[in-house]
Protein backbone atom coordinates (compact mmCIF):
# COMPACT_ATOMS: atom_id res chain seq x y z
CA UNK A 1 0.00 0.00 0.00
CA UNK A 2 0.94 3.57 -0.72
CA UNK A 3 -0.62 5.68 1.75
CA UNK A 4 -1.49 9.11 -0.58
CA UNK A 5 -1.95 12.83 1.46
CA UNK A 6 -3.69 15.78 -0.69
CA UNK A 7 -3.51 19.08 1.33
CA UNK A 8 -4.69 22.88 1.05
CA UNK A 9 -6.83 23.60 -2.14
CA UNK A 10 -5.87 19.62 -3.86
CA UNK A 11 -7.79 18.73 -0.76
CA UNK A 12 -10.49 21.45 -1.04
CA UNK A 13 -11.26 20.33 -4.38
CA UNK A 14 -10.90 16.47 -3.89
CA UNK A 15 -12.88 16.54 -0.81
CA UNK A 16 -10.62 14.01 0.56
CA UNK A 17 -7.53 14.66 2.66
CA UNK A 18 -5.79 11.28 1.87
CA UNK A 19 -6.47 7.70 0.37
CA UNK A 20 -4.76 4.07 0.00
CA UNK A 21 -3.40 2.85 -2.78
CA UNK A 22 -2.33 -0.62 -3.65
CA UNK A 23 1.05 -1.40 -4.86
CA UNK A 24 2.17 -5.06 -4.78
CA UNK A 25 4.97 -5.79 -2.42
CA UNK A 26 8.31 -5.41 -4.78
CA UNK A 27 6.61 -3.06 -7.89
CA UNK A 28 8.43 0.01 -7.82
CA UNK A 29 6.26 2.60 -9.20
CA UNK A 30 6.96 6.49 -9.38
CA UNK A 31 4.87 9.72 -8.74
CA UNK A 32 4.56 10.36 -12.35
CA UNK A 33 2.71 6.92 -12.65
CA UNK A 34 0.96 7.23 -10.02
CA UNK A 35 -0.49 10.74 -10.66
CA UNK A 36 -1.43 9.15 -14.39
CA UNK A 37 -3.63 6.62 -13.27
CA UNK A 38 -5.45 8.89 -10.48
CA UNK A 39 -6.13 11.12 -13.60
CA UNK A 40 -7.54 8.07 -15.67
CA UNK A 41 -10.45 8.07 -11.80
CA UNK A 42 -12.28 10.97 -12.64
CA UNK A 43 -12.88 14.29 -13.24
CA UNK A 44 -11.83 15.85 -9.55
CA UNK A 45 -8.65 14.00 -10.36
CA UNK A 46 -7.93 15.58 -13.65
CA UNK A 47 -8.70 19.08 -12.48
CA UNK A 48 -5.86 18.77 -9.68
CA UNK A 49 -3.44 17.43 -11.93
CA UNK A 50 -4.28 17.95 -15.18
CA UNK A 51 -3.30 20.87 -17.31
CA UNK A 52 -4.25 24.26 -16.20
CA UNK A 53 -4.59 23.37 -12.74
CA UNK A 54 -2.26 25.22 -10.24
CA UNK A 55 1.61 24.26 -10.07
CA UNK A 56 1.28 20.91 -7.53
CA UNK A 57 4.61 19.83 -5.59
CA UNK A 58 4.60 16.84 -3.66
CA UNK A 59 6.89 14.46 -1.36
CA UNK A 60 7.91 11.50 -0.99
CA UNK A 61 8.60 9.74 2.90
CA UNK A 62 8.25 13.90 4.14
CA UNK A 63 10.63 14.78 1.74
CA UNK A 64 10.23 16.97 -1.43
CA UNK A 65 10.57 14.73 -4.55
CA UNK A 66 10.16 15.31 -7.94
CA UNK A 67 7.82 13.55 -10.43
CA UNK A 68 10.50 10.60 -11.76
CA UNK A 69 10.65 10.10 -7.95
CA UNK A 70 10.47 6.19 -7.30
CA UNK A 71 7.17 5.38 -4.92
CA UNK A 72 7.21 1.93 -3.70
CA UNK A 73 4.87 0.07 -0.72
CA UNK A 74 4.76 1.11 2.51
CA UNK A 75 5.38 5.08 1.07
CA UNK A 76 3.71 8.19 1.96
CA UNK A 77 3.35 10.26 -0.92
CA UNK A 78 1.74 13.69 -0.53
CA UNK A 79 0.37 16.34 -2.86
CA UNK A 80 0.11 20.58 -2.54
CA UNK A 81 0.58 23.44 -3.57
CA UNK A 82 4.06 25.32 -3.21
CA UNK A 83 4.22 25.81 0.40
CA UNK A 84 3.10 29.68 1.91
CA UNK A 85 4.35 29.50 5.34
CA UNK A 86 5.86 32.15 7.66
CA UNK B 1 22.86 24.92 20.42
CA UNK B 2 19.53 24.75 22.15
CA UNK B 3 16.76 23.79 20.25
CA UNK B 4 12.73 24.31 20.28
CA UNK B 5 10.35 23.70 17.31
CA UNK B 6 6.81 23.65 17.74
CA UNK B 7 4.20 23.94 15.87
CA UNK B 8 1.00 24.94 17.80
CA UNK B 9 -2.72 26.77 17.69
CA UNK B 10 -1.79 28.88 20.64
CA UNK B 11 -0.59 32.34 20.84
CA UNK B 12 2.86 32.58 22.47
CA UNK B 13 4.88 34.98 25.00
CA UNK B 14 7.87 36.41 23.73
CA UNK B 15 9.49 37.42 26.91
CA UNK B 16 8.99 33.46 27.89
CA UNK B 17 10.39 32.23 24.85
CA UNK B 18 13.54 35.13 25.14
CA UNK B 19 13.77 33.53 29.02
CA UNK B 20 13.93 30.22 28.22
CA UNK B 21 16.85 31.24 25.44
CA UNK B 22 18.76 32.00 29.38
CA UNK B 23 19.47 27.60 29.38
CA UNK B 24 22.08 28.40 26.60
CA UNK B 25 24.45 29.70 28.65
CA UNK B 26 26.57 33.00 29.39
CA UNK B 27 28.03 33.61 25.92
CA UNK B 28 24.89 34.98 24.46
CA UNK B 29 25.19 38.53 23.31
CA UNK B 30 22.65 38.94 21.20
CA UNK B 31 19.11 37.48 19.93
CA UNK B 32 17.53 38.24 17.18
CA UNK B 33 14.16 37.75 16.05
CA UNK B 34 11.58 37.60 13.24
CA UNK B 35 7.40 37.58 14.37
CA UNK B 36 5.17 37.82 11.33
CA UNK B 37 1.37 38.84 11.80
CA UNK B 38 -1.29 38.53 9.84
CA UNK B 39 -1.46 41.63 7.70
CA UNK B 40 -4.87 43.15 7.32
CA UNK B 41 -4.87 45.35 4.11
CA UNK B 42 -6.99 44.51 1.10
CA UNK B 43 -9.69 43.79 4.00
CA UNK B 44 -8.85 40.43 4.93
CA UNK B 45 -10.66 39.27 8.02
CA UNK B 46 -8.30 36.23 9.03
CA UNK B 47 -6.08 33.60 7.98
CA UNK B 48 -5.98 30.15 7.93
CA UNK B 49 -3.09 28.07 8.33
CA UNK B 50 -2.83 24.17 7.94
CA UNK B 51 0.68 22.31 8.08
CA UNK B 52 2.13 18.73 6.92
CA UNK B 53 2.76 17.39 10.60
CA UNK B 54 5.96 15.66 10.89
CA UNK B 55 7.25 16.81 7.77
CA UNK B 56 6.63 20.41 8.85
CA UNK B 57 8.85 19.60 12.04
CA UNK B 58 11.21 17.61 10.28
CA UNK B 59 11.96 20.64 7.51
CA UNK B 60 12.49 23.54 10.18
CA UNK B 61 14.63 21.33 12.05
CA UNK B 62 16.68 20.90 9.43
CA UNK B 63 16.91 24.80 8.19
CA UNK B 64 17.81 25.68 11.94
CA UNK B 65 20.64 22.86 12.18
CA UNK B 66 22.33 24.87 9.31
CA UNK B 67 22.18 27.68 10.55
CA UNK B 68 23.08 26.86 13.76
CA UNK B 69 26.53 25.37 12.24
CA UNK B 70 26.93 28.34 9.76
CA UNK B 71 26.28 31.24 12.04
CA UNK B 72 27.32 29.34 15.32
CA UNK B 73 24.02 29.61 17.02
CA UNK B 74 23.79 28.88 20.59
CA UNK B 75 20.19 28.66 20.94
CA UNK B 76 17.37 28.78 18.19
CA UNK B 77 13.59 28.88 19.08
CA UNK B 78 11.23 28.49 16.00
CA UNK B 79 6.95 28.67 16.67
CA UNK B 80 4.81 28.31 14.04
CA UNK B 81 0.79 28.84 14.67
CA UNK B 82 -1.91 26.51 12.56
CA UNK B 83 -5.53 27.33 12.85
CA UNK B 84 -7.61 30.03 12.01
CA UNK B 85 -5.30 33.35 12.76
CA UNK B 86 -7.29 36.89 12.88
CA UNK B 87 -5.73 40.22 11.39
CA UNK B 88 -3.49 41.27 13.77
CA UNK B 89 -2.48 38.08 15.04
CA UNK B 90 1.36 37.00 15.35
CA UNK B 91 2.09 33.99 12.81
CA UNK B 92 5.45 32.49 13.12
CA UNK B 93 8.37 33.37 15.59
CA UNK B 94 12.07 32.53 14.86
CA UNK B 95 14.51 33.56 17.81
CA UNK B 96 18.30 33.20 16.97
CA UNK B 97 20.97 33.23 20.15
CA UNK B 98 24.29 33.96 19.44
CA UNK B 99 27.38 35.32 20.62
CA UNK B 100 27.41 38.66 18.82
CA UNK B 101 24.85 40.98 16.90
CA UNK B 102 25.49 39.93 13.55
CA UNK B 103 25.40 36.17 13.26
CA UNK B 104 22.35 36.64 15.49
CA UNK B 105 20.39 38.74 13.09
CA UNK B 106 21.26 37.01 9.69
CA UNK B 107 20.58 33.90 11.46
CA UNK B 108 17.16 34.54 11.77
CA UNK B 109 16.91 36.14 7.96
CA UNK B 110 18.55 32.70 7.42
CA UNK B 111 15.54 31.00 8.72
CA UNK B 112 12.41 32.40 8.16
CA UNK B 113 13.60 32.71 3.94
CA UNK B 114 14.31 28.78 4.49
CA UNK B 115 11.23 28.27 6.10
CA UNK B 116 8.99 30.48 3.77
CA UNK B 117 10.38 28.07 0.67
CA UNK B 118 10.71 24.34 2.67
CA UNK B 119 8.36 24.29 5.20
CA UNK B 120 4.84 22.92 4.40
CA UNK B 121 2.48 25.30 5.63
CA UNK B 122 -0.15 26.76 3.31
CA UNK B 123 -2.13 29.95 4.05
CA UNK B 124 -6.16 30.64 3.15
CA UNK B 125 -7.07 34.27 3.28
CA UNK B 126 -11.01 34.39 4.56
CA UNK B 127 -12.97 37.89 3.72
CA UNK B 128 -15.39 39.74 6.00
CA UNK B 129 -18.15 38.15 2.73
CA UNK B 130 -17.42 34.65 3.10
CA UNK B 131 -15.00 33.74 0.53
CA UNK B 132 -11.53 32.58 0.91
CA UNK B 133 -8.97 31.73 -1.38
CA UNK B 134 -5.64 29.61 -0.95
CA UNK B 135 -2.74 32.46 -1.23
CA UNK B 136 -0.54 31.76 -4.18
CA UNK B 137 3.07 31.25 -3.27
CA UNK B 138 5.36 34.30 -4.43
CA UNK B 139 8.54 34.25 -6.46
CA UNK B 140 9.84 36.84 -4.15
CA UNK B 141 10.41 34.55 -1.48
CA UNK B 142 12.34 31.70 -3.72
CA UNK B 143 14.87 34.73 -4.37
CA UNK B 144 14.89 35.26 -0.93
CA UNK B 145 15.89 32.08 0.13
CA UNK B 146 18.06 31.68 -2.50
CA UNK B 147 20.32 34.64 -1.68
CA UNK B 148 21.78 32.63 0.79
CA UNK B 149 23.39 30.18 -1.33
CA UNK B 150 22.89 28.24 -3.95
CA UNK B 151 22.42 24.62 -2.25
CA UNK B 152 20.38 25.56 1.10
CA UNK B 153 19.23 23.73 3.52
CA UNK B 154 16.87 21.50 1.65
CA UNK B 155 20.36 19.53 0.52
CA UNK B 156 21.54 19.17 3.59
CA UNK C 1 6.11 56.37 11.75
CA UNK C 2 5.21 55.34 15.02
CA UNK C 3 8.53 56.52 16.88
CA UNK C 4 9.45 55.16 20.75
CA UNK C 5 13.00 55.99 21.81
CA UNK C 6 13.70 55.42 26.06
CA UNK C 7 16.61 55.15 27.73
CA UNK C 8 15.85 54.02 31.04
CA UNK C 9 17.54 51.96 33.92
CA UNK C 10 14.30 49.38 34.15
CA UNK C 11 13.55 46.26 32.57
CA UNK C 12 11.70 45.97 29.78
CA UNK C 13 8.93 43.53 28.88
CA UNK C 14 9.19 42.66 24.59
CA UNK C 15 5.61 41.37 24.49
CA UNK C 16 4.18 45.03 26.34
CA UNK C 17 7.21 46.71 23.77
CA UNK C 18 5.05 44.64 20.79
CA UNK C 19 1.55 45.03 21.61
CA UNK C 20 2.94 48.95 21.28
CA UNK C 21 3.36 48.22 17.95
CA UNK C 22 -0.19 47.15 17.09
CA UNK C 23 -0.85 51.09 17.32
CA UNK C 24 0.88 51.57 14.04
CA UNK C 25 -2.38 50.00 12.43
CA UNK C 26 -3.22 47.02 10.20
CA UNK C 27 -0.38 46.95 7.31
CA UNK C 28 2.42 45.41 10.03
CA UNK C 29 3.02 42.38 8.21
CA UNK C 30 6.87 41.67 10.07
CA UNK C 31 8.48 42.75 12.89
CA UNK C 32 12.40 42.39 13.67
CA UNK C 33 14.13 42.68 16.77
CA UNK C 34 17.50 42.95 18.33
CA UNK C 35 18.59 42.37 22.06
CA UNK C 36 21.69 42.90 23.24
CA UNK C 37 22.47 40.95 26.36
CA UNK C 38 25.19 41.22 28.84
CA UNK C 39 27.80 38.20 28.20
CA UNK C 40 29.26 36.37 30.61
CA UNK C 41 32.24 35.12 29.14
CA UNK C 42 35.79 36.69 30.38
CA UNK C 43 34.30 36.09 33.91
CA UNK C 44 32.57 39.19 34.17
CA UNK C 45 30.38 40.21 37.07
CA UNK C 46 28.01 43.27 35.35
CA UNK C 47 28.51 46.25 33.00
CA UNK C 48 27.69 49.46 34.41
CA UNK C 49 26.04 51.95 31.63
CA UNK C 50 26.61 55.77 31.32
CA UNK C 51 25.15 57.84 28.43
CA UNK C 52 25.32 61.98 27.64
CA UNK C 53 21.48 62.71 28.34
CA UNK C 54 20.14 64.40 25.23
CA UNK C 55 22.35 63.79 23.10
CA UNK C 56 21.67 60.02 22.81
CA UNK C 57 18.08 60.52 22.30
CA UNK C 58 18.69 62.83 19.35
CA UNK C 59 21.05 60.47 17.87
CA UNK C 60 18.72 57.93 18.18
CA UNK C 61 16.39 59.69 16.46
CA UNK C 62 18.04 60.43 13.98
CA UNK C 63 19.25 56.89 13.50
CA UNK C 64 15.38 55.92 13.32
CA UNK C 65 14.22 58.48 11.03
CA UNK C 66 16.31 57.57 8.46
CA UNK C 67 15.39 54.02 9.17
CA UNK C 68 12.05 54.82 8.55
CA UNK C 69 12.67 56.49 5.15
CA UNK C 70 15.03 54.34 3.72
CA UNK C 71 13.20 50.93 4.91
CA UNK C 72 9.33 51.96 5.34
CA UNK C 73 8.96 50.89 8.51
CA UNK C 74 5.82 51.86 10.01
CA UNK C 75 7.22 51.58 13.51
CA UNK C 76 10.29 51.57 15.53
CA UNK C 77 10.72 51.32 19.45
CA UNK C 78 14.29 51.53 21.03
CA UNK C 79 14.91 51.20 24.81
CA UNK C 80 18.83 51.26 26.04
CA UNK C 81 19.20 50.59 29.69
CA UNK C 82 21.70 52.54 31.78
CA UNK C 83 23.15 51.95 35.18
CA UNK C 84 24.31 48.11 36.76
CA UNK C 85 23.77 45.30 34.39
CA UNK C 86 24.57 41.95 35.55
CA UNK C 87 25.53 39.06 33.57
CA UNK C 88 22.37 38.12 31.25
CA UNK C 89 20.31 41.60 31.62
CA UNK C 90 19.13 42.72 28.55
CA UNK C 91 21.17 46.44 27.76
CA UNK C 92 19.17 47.23 24.59
CA UNK C 93 16.26 46.03 22.53
CA UNK C 94 15.08 47.71 19.16
CA UNK C 95 12.18 46.57 17.28
CA UNK C 96 11.30 47.37 13.98
CA UNK C 97 8.11 46.60 12.08
CA UNK C 98 7.35 47.07 8.38
CA UNK C 99 4.98 45.48 5.59
CA UNK C 100 7.32 42.59 4.92
CA UNK C 101 9.80 40.78 6.56
CA UNK C 102 13.20 41.60 4.75
CA UNK C 103 12.20 45.62 5.36
CA UNK C 104 11.75 44.54 8.96
CA UNK C 105 15.16 42.75 9.68
CA UNK C 106 17.24 45.12 7.32
CA UNK C 107 16.23 48.35 9.18
CA UNK C 108 16.67 46.17 12.92
CA UNK C 109 20.51 45.52 11.46
CA UNK C 110 20.68 48.92 10.35
CA UNK C 111 19.42 50.82 13.55
CA UNK C 112 21.01 48.72 15.89
CA UNK C 113 24.51 49.07 14.05
CA UNK C 114 24.58 52.83 13.73
CA UNK C 115 23.76 52.47 17.33
CA UNK C 116 26.59 51.15 18.33
CA UNK C 117 29.05 53.93 16.46
CA UNK C 118 26.93 57.17 16.68
CA UNK C 119 24.98 56.75 20.24
CA UNK C 120 26.82 58.48 23.31
CA UNK C 121 27.04 55.52 25.85
CA UNK C 122 29.58 53.65 27.77
CA UNK C 123 30.29 50.58 29.52
CA UNK C 124 32.47 49.60 32.14
CA UNK C 125 32.96 46.13 33.21
CA UNK C 126 32.83 44.88 36.61
CA UNK C 127 34.66 41.94 37.46
CA UNK C 128 34.08 39.53 40.93
CA UNK C 129 37.64 40.77 42.31
CA UNK C 130 36.41 44.45 41.83
CA UNK C 131 38.18 44.96 39.34
CA UNK C 132 36.68 47.49 37.17
CA UNK C 133 37.73 48.93 33.15
CA UNK C 134 35.85 50.65 30.49
CA UNK C 135 35.32 49.26 27.36
CA UNK C 136 37.42 50.06 24.31
CA UNK C 137 35.55 50.74 21.22
CA UNK C 138 35.65 48.58 18.51
CA UNK C 139 36.71 48.55 14.74
CA UNK C 140 34.66 45.75 13.69
CA UNK C 141 31.77 48.14 15.20
CA UNK C 142 32.45 50.84 12.77
CA UNK C 143 32.94 48.65 10.17
CA UNK C 144 29.50 46.97 10.58
CA UNK C 145 27.52 50.44 10.46
CA UNK C 146 29.94 52.07 7.81
CA UNK C 147 28.34 48.57 5.10
CA UNK C 148 25.09 50.53 5.37
CA UNK C 149 26.61 53.24 3.06
CA UNK C 150 29.50 55.82 2.97
CA UNK C 151 27.38 58.96 4.78
CA UNK C 152 24.99 57.54 7.21
CA UNK C 153 22.87 58.87 10.15
CA UNK C 154 25.11 61.05 11.47
CA UNK C 155 25.72 63.07 7.78
CA UNK C 156 20.94 62.98 8.15
CA UNK D 1 30.76 80.72 29.17
CA UNK D 2 31.20 77.98 27.58
CA UNK D 3 29.97 74.52 29.34
CA UNK D 4 32.10 71.51 29.45
CA UNK D 5 31.23 67.69 30.13
CA UNK D 6 33.33 64.99 30.67
CA UNK D 7 32.08 60.95 30.31
CA UNK D 8 33.28 58.10 31.03
CA UNK D 9 37.31 57.81 31.74
CA UNK D 10 37.79 61.24 31.02
CA UNK D 11 35.65 62.28 33.73
CA UNK D 12 36.90 59.84 36.53
CA UNK D 13 40.65 60.47 35.93
CA UNK D 14 39.76 64.25 36.36
CA UNK D 15 37.79 63.48 39.12
CA UNK D 16 35.00 66.21 37.91
CA UNK D 17 31.89 65.85 35.55
CA UNK D 18 31.78 69.14 34.00
CA UNK D 19 32.97 72.86 34.33
CA UNK D 20 32.35 76.21 32.86
CA UNK D 21 34.85 78.07 30.69
CA UNK D 22 34.78 81.50 30.71
CA UNK D 23 34.54 83.43 26.89
CA UNK D 24 33.81 86.53 26.05
CA UNK D 25 30.52 87.61 23.79
CA UNK D 26 31.74 87.86 20.66
CA UNK D 27 35.20 85.67 21.19
CA UNK D 28 35.15 82.93 18.64
CA UNK D 29 37.08 79.64 19.95
CA UNK D 30 37.62 76.19 18.13
CA UNK D 31 37.73 72.46 20.77
CA UNK D 32 41.39 72.55 19.51
CA UNK D 33 42.71 76.18 21.65
CA UNK D 34 40.35 74.99 24.64
CA UNK D 35 41.93 71.69 24.86
CA UNK D 36 45.51 73.38 24.97
CA UNK D 37 43.53 75.41 27.48
CA UNK D 38 42.83 72.80 30.03
CA UNK D 39 46.07 71.13 29.25
CA UNK D 40 47.84 73.70 30.61
CA UNK D 41 45.84 73.79 33.40
CA UNK D 42 47.80 70.88 35.47
CA UNK D 43 48.56 66.72 35.28
CA UNK D 44 45.21 65.91 35.04
CA UNK D 45 44.00 67.65 31.89
CA UNK D 46 47.40 66.37 30.41
CA UNK D 47 46.83 63.00 30.98
CA UNK D 48 43.07 62.98 29.25
CA UNK D 49 44.64 65.08 26.39
CA UNK D 50 47.96 64.58 25.93
CA UNK D 51 50.31 62.24 24.15
CA UNK D 52 49.19 59.11 24.82
CA UNK D 53 46.34 58.99 26.70
CA UNK D 54 43.69 57.00 25.01
CA UNK D 55 41.08 58.18 21.89
CA UNK D 56 38.92 61.43 22.77
CA UNK D 57 35.39 62.36 20.93
CA UNK D 58 34.44 65.85 21.42
CA UNK D 59 30.50 67.21 20.65
CA UNK D 60 29.43 70.56 20.11
CA UNK D 61 26.08 71.19 21.57
CA UNK D 62 25.28 67.59 21.54
CA UNK D 63 26.49 66.57 18.04
CA UNK D 64 30.06 65.21 16.73
CA UNK D 65 32.67 67.96 16.04
CA UNK D 66 36.19 67.96 15.14
CA UNK D 67 39.22 69.66 16.26
CA UNK D 68 38.80 72.55 14.64
CA UNK D 69 34.70 73.06 15.42
CA UNK D 70 34.14 76.68 16.43
CA UNK D 71 32.81 76.99 19.74
CA UNK D 72 30.98 80.54 21.22
CA UNK D 73 29.76 81.57 24.28
CA UNK D 74 26.40 79.51 25.57
CA UNK D 75 27.75 76.43 23.56
CA UNK D 76 27.45 72.93 25.28
CA UNK D 77 31.39 71.38 24.90
CA UNK D 78 31.41 67.50 25.59
CA UNK D 79 34.49 65.10 25.86
CA UNK D 80 34.22 61.36 26.08
CA UNK D 81 35.70 58.54 24.65
CA UNK D 82 34.70 56.78 21.26
CA UNK D 83 31.40 55.35 22.39
CA UNK D 84 30.56 51.60 23.05
CA UNK D 85 26.73 51.42 23.54
CA UNK D 86 24.45 48.67 22.55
Amino acid sequence: MVEILYFAWLRDRLGRSGESLLLSGDEVSSVRAIMDGLRRRGAAYEEIFGEGAGPVRCAVNQEFAALDSPVRAGDELAFFPPVTGG
Amino acid sequence: MQVDIRIQEEAFSVDAEIARLAGAGLDVGGIGLFMGVVRGDMGLAALALEHYPGMTESMIGRIVAQAGTRFGLLACTVIHRVGRLPVGAPIVLVLCAAAHRGAALDATGFVIDWLKTQAPFWKREEYPNGEARWVAARESDEAAAARWDAGGPAEA
